[in-house]
């Protein structure tokens, strides 16, 4: 395991200490929890976005902290839900008596812990909603299971559901774009090398030097296969075969590409896969409006990558494009 | 047999000693299904309750066990932290005041839990989870008990039930939790939580 | 070698084509060559500024081009200084008759491909001007050798020069703030693992499983020596101790810190490490006035940091602080 | 001895085929202490050379020398792209116009060439450069001429002089070029370029 970390078990307390820092004009810590919240919270009479999941994802979700998406974010330890008391408190920080969203991955254990954190604030009188984020097609949807993944078409609903709240928009109308986000975007990834929790010290899947992991998720976990590593051209042919395959698109449609590198996959490879996004996206007719291509929501040090393909009507387009003035993402 | 709180907080230091020494057991299994820090969580939470509770006199073991669920919710996050916490919190609703309970408590205790991370959880027994240890350890008490076994083999039957169920995840398809992104390659693989679950029966027989 | 590519002859190609396929609102490429340039270029009046050297190193210099930063980017082969021909295309496409500074990076390859493209465009009218950015302490300074190389902070070159551009200033004006960057910048990186250039498909250094690299360059030169890892506290003192040695602060000064990934390290490693730079600068009662933590000027695949201090006096923060709106820059 | 313009060209193809044969050696010579190219540049310019000349029929050595350089030059990138490219064309301007070439016109050339590659890249003998192979090259040239060797030994002696330099460069310190950044620790290992440059002087001592 090589990493630059101090010790396991203090990696998260020492990043967020790096990034306030980092972005002091940004961010604030909540005194003895791992919540990042926007300096000025909470912000009158606007809702409030509070996200959050395990770490080991950065910049999600502390780097999207700042005007135009969230309000809070709440690090759990590396690739583990935060427990309920932290999600509780970023609440109670950054709530005006707006109301608060939270934008939950679908996780069995984010779920739960959001949902406690939900009742102990409603107790406590906060208005509290939530959305939760299923993007990846490499995992099945059925009523009877747990569902698909939420992977980096979260951080599409970060933006326009963040946009939405800054316009001064009720919590009904923030949630009802969130998940109209939510319902039209689809991801899928791939894994070059695995990664290594630092508290477990070794890799969750290996792969031989000529291998690599279709469809794995964001905490190590592993894909829906093992393949010979193919070109890039290939590689993406399959992401987004599932992908479209999942999605109802049709020529003339819209959407926003988002290329996103899990870690140890430098910009240079995502540029090579998002120029075959495009020519597929051409192919079908279907007019790419906005790409976005970097790490937006990582895996440790895995290398690989994640294509997200996010539908856009007028509402969108435009949430998309509002101002956004945060650490990782700026409009 | 009637145990008071003393013997109660007794058992949680010795399943908070099972876990660190089954941490690498529980991570394991988890990596081949999960995201593999089920024995990292279980340790963490637990070693948190030990913490928690020592030297403490608390003599209602509603509380104990309220204390206990109330800091596996704030210590464990992931999947096991709200559901190990749900449990022990209903089971100590369940025997609220109390300063000693007997088998009838623990039967009514176990379903309180049951009930509980099946609410919590949104998932039944055969979904290759912790329920599949916990459900047959409910029913063999329950039998065991209008059996009218000995409290002793009353715990037995659940220990063993519960390993029974813990043998039977290996056999079926995960439809809950993060081992259900895997799908039909989840079959061969032992729920890491259902093992967890019986460890904490199989102590609870162990220690009484 | 494990990597998203279609063939390591295309790579630069490829790489190119996906950006400007996500970027068209902010950079077009040269035809036949392996240019990007601002979508509006020349810009009327304004002193253009130009940068490259070999790819490899994204965002660097193609992700800088943009508003406030750059007007061109040439991209040699994978860390391979690019010929003269296409630096020279470069200058003739951006050059809006104010002049053109070039901002090269110290490598004997690059200064030699850029003068023989200034001559070029001198010899067709152009009024061509250069900055050699030398900033890594790892190597010695002597004006008997090749001196310093440069490495991450050039970014800062290019955003400060960028900015002065902006204001309308001349080619003299831009090139002294440009140099006064350079006098005032010091960088030193490490690396965990080396990394692999596509066409030779092997790394040229290597490193055992609890060994890092000190001081070694960004395109896979060996550095000054290999050490047994340590923690992240340790390595950024061992950093910040050669960096400081090197320049003259005094307490009450002002910096600006940049924390900068070489790849394959994530950001939250990068913010542990930030959190130890601020803490060394607190402690010698230095002041911090911007940070900057990602990934700015990259080695292929490698995982490692380096860490850039930028002393700055008025005139440095207020063009630090300017606008920049490039696809790797915003402020 | 007098070559033409056919012979010059002939060489080229013969030089290409060498960097091609010699890349990996090259590249792991630079490996050790540069950035693990050099193989790969030369072999990529010297292709491009073959390629530009392939059924050229030009008889001016002058204007196919330039051509060799500025080929160099526009296709290697690095730092041997300008040097080498610098050397063949400050080389084709000695003997512009010339359709046969003797040996004192070879000196004349190897002496343009060497000061072509000092003024480009500012390096002196002894910095650990080609210039290691070259001007002890230039050197043996011009001595072997003044005692009046026959052509094919003059060649010999600057074939020889280059290896010898060659190995010398791993006795000493690089000052310049990505070598120097390792000061002392780039004794030891032996320069690619002054490697590819004896390479080039084996070539026309063999192919004359
Ligand atoms: N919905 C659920 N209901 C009951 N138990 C569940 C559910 N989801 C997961 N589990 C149990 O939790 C265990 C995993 O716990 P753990 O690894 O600690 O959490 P996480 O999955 O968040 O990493 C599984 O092995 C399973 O027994
Ligand atoms: N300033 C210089 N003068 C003469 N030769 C040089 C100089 N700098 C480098 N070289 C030569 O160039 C060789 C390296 O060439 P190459 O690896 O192709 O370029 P780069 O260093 O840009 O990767 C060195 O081995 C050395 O012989
Ligand atoms: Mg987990
Ligand atoms: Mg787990
Ligand atoms: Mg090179
Ligand atoms: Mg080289």
């Amino acid at each position: 395991m090589k990493k630059l970390i101090n010790s396991p078990e203090q990696v998260v307390e020492d990043m967020l200490q790096g990034m306030i820092l980092a972005h002091p004009d940004y961010v604030r810590k909540l005194d003895g929890y791992h919540v990042l919240v926007r300096k000025n919270s909470p912000i009158n009479g606007k809702v409030a976005l509070v996200s959050g999941g395990g770490s080991g994802h950065e910049p999600a979700h502390g780097g999207y902290v700042g005007t135009g998406m969230l309000d809070g974010a709440v690090a759990g330890d590396v690739f583990t839900s935060p427990t309920p008391d932290p999600i509780y408190e970023a609440m109670k920080a950054v709530d005006s008596g707006a109301g608060v969203l939270l934008v939950v991955k679908n996780y069995t254990g984010d779920i739960m812990n959001f949902e406690m954190a939900k009742e102990m604030a409603e107790m406590e009188g906060i208005k509290v909603d939530y959305v939760v984020v299923n993007d990846d097609v490499s995992v099945e949807n059925s009523t009877y299971t747990a569902g698909r993944r939420g992977i980096a078409g979260t951080i599409f609903v970060h933006k326009i559901a963040g946009a939405k709240a800054e316009t001064g928009a009720s919590l009904e109308e923030v949630k009802e774009v969130a998940q109209k986000t939510v319902d039209h975007v689809r991801s899928m990834g791939m894994a070059l090398t695995p990664c290594i929790v630092p508290a477990a010290g070794k890799a969750n899947f290996t792969l031989k030097e000529n291998e690599m992991e279709i469809g794995m998720g964001i905490h190590g976990e592993p894909g829906t296969h093992k393949e010979f590593i193919q070109t890039a051209d290939e590689v993406t042919e399959q992401l987004m075969k599932k992908i479209l395959e999942d999605m109802q698109l049709a020529e003339g449609d819209e959407v926003a590409v988002m290329v996103n590198g899990l870690a140890a996959t430098p910009l240079m490879e995502l540029y090579i896969v998002n120029k075959k996004v495009h020519e597929i996206l051409f192919q079908k007719g279907i007019k790419v409006y906005k790409t976005m291509v970097g790490e937006y929501m990582t895996s440790l040090e895995m290398a690989g990558c994640s294509v997200s393909i996010l539908k856009l009507d007028n509402e969108l387009k435009e949430l998309l494009d509002a101002a956004a003035d945060t650490p990782a993402l700026k409009v | 047999m009637s145990i008071n709180g003393h013997k109660v907080i007794n058992i949680m230091d010795k399943i908070a000693d099972a876990m660190e020494e089954n941490k690498l057991y529980l991570t394991e299994l988890d990596a081949a299904i999960g995201d593999g820090d089920h024995g990292l969580n279980m340790s963490k939470g637990f070693q948190a309750v030990k913490e928690k509770l020592k030297e403490d006199e608390e003599t209602n073991i509603g509380e104990i066990l309220k204390k206990t669920g109330m800091t596996l919710v704030s210590n464990v996050g992931g999947a096991s932290g709200p559901l190990y916490g749900t449990a022990f919190m209903k089971a100590g609703m369940e025997v609220n005041g109390k300063e000693e309970i007997n088998i009838a408590d623990f039967e009514r205790m176990l379903k309180a839990a049951l009930d509980g991370i099946k609410l919590r959880g949104k998932a039944e027994r055969n979904d290759k989870t912790m329920i599949d240890a916990i459900e047959p350890a409910l029913n063999a008490v329950s039998n065991a008990i209008r059996q009218e076994l000995s409290p002793k083999d009353v715990l037995k039957a659940a220990a063993d039930a519960a390993n029974e169920g813990v043998a039977f995840t290996k056999e079926i398809v995960a439809r809950k939790g993060r081992a259900s992104y895997l799908g039909e390659r989840s079959i061969g693989h032992q729920d890491p939580g259902a093992t967890s679950s019986a460890l904490i029966f199989d102590i609870i027989y162990k220690e009484l």
